[in-house]
């Protein structure tokens, strides 16, 4: 039996010194099938090594890398928070 | 309970002063502890000429949604809240303020540092400072700590 | 440095700011932690109308002056402040100010919460409620337990 | 030999519930021998106990009931104090 995949979108954002390492801001990929949090980075980043500091959020609250990503889901990558 | 990101020049004890009469808790609250969060002219030993603020749009007042309600379950607390700048700052600017009102001293006081301390820690905000000869993001001192 | 001393209305918002502007430091502290105390119009469950807030004029002065001189010693802070109101006070007023200015967060908050600690505890101010029957003179929680 | 004893005059003060309860705020002894603050407080208050909570200060400084008091001093009695 054949599957028709449909891919799914997913929305890639990166902020501050790595928004400027990556060079964009927001990006869309279209996978077909669930991948993890450092699939998607791997994927979006040339399969570069997920820098060690690094958080991750998916939907806006915080996950780790193993986290299974959704259709329409926003993943985001940014380096250690400095606020306040 | 309030949280606000504010892109304009903040002035705390204004804020605090408005804030105030908005509570429907007149003459139930007797401690409010505040904390302020202003920008230095230094870092690191160089000096700082003016800073960017960047956050994550929508994660961070989610966040900061978060703590404020963990803290009101945490504490005896009446009413919390949170003012944070964005964009461009300049030396002797606030950067922030968290205030939390109780009835007595002790919940006011560990409810705001409380604040303080996951807003640090968690929020997603950063800070790129402008120096004499550059510019440069700020590192979180913890973070390379705890991870290194 | 600022001890005062108040029989009128005391804004503690109006202080912060009109005090911060004669600091010297512009630009070098990056903290504030403040503290404000405000009359409640309940205590020990009964209905407070007013209060009446007599001190020892001349040692309390000097006691919140020690205190002031010891948080500087003990910790990195820039400058501390302390107003507190006597005479008749109204559910709602301020009974009293403390701020602590530091270059972080830490030393700011320790200072603030000791000088309000140390002030609670020794400084000799006595406060008389007046109730809907009468009036009481409100007696030390924590004398009656260390005492008794 | 004659002794001529010159009398030392003491102030002293009481503050709020402490005030009500002697029924005046200040008040003026003359001793002819170095008094300690609980001598003094039994001179003033007919030999009366001193109160359990009782908090005692010589020219401004908290003391304990044994510290002795000199001419001129100022010695203030008070209640546990419930500012701030």
């Amino acid at each position: 039996m054949l599957l028709l995949k449909i891919p799914m979108s997913i929305t890639v954002k990166f902020f501050a010194s790595l928004r400027e390492q990556v060079g964009y801001n927001e990006t869309s990929i279209n996978v077909i099938k669930p991948l993890t949090v450092a699939e998607v980075w791997a994927q979006v980043c040339d399969n570069a090594p997920l820098p060690p500091h690094i958080l991750m959020a998916v939907n806006m609250e915080y996950v780790t890398q193993d986290k299974s990503v959704q259709e329409n889901d926003e993943v985001a990558f940014f380096p250690p928070v400095t606020g306040g | 309970m309030k949280i606000e990101i504010l892109s304009e020049k903040l002035n705390p004890y204004e804020c605090l002063q408005v804030y105030e009469k908005t509570l429907i808790a007149q003459g139930k609250w007797g401690a409010v502890s505040t904390f302020v969060g202003t920008m230095r002219d230094y870092n690191e030993g160089d000096t700082v000429q003016s800073m960017f603020l960047e956050h994550y749009q929508g994660m961070t007042e989610k966040y900061l949604y978060t703590i404020s309600e963990m803290a009101k379950q945490r504490w005896d607390i009446l009413d919390t809240l949170i003012i944070h700048r964005i964009g461009e700052v300049q030396p002797g600017d606030t950067i922030v303020l968290v205030a939390a009102w109780a009835g007595h001293r002790a919940p006011a006081f560990e409810a705001c540092r409380f604040l303080i301390e996951e807003l640090k820690s968690r929020a997603p905000f950063w800070k790129k400072e402008t120096l004499n000869n550059g510019v440069r993001w700020v590192e979180n001192c913890s973070s390379k700590v705890l991870c290194n």
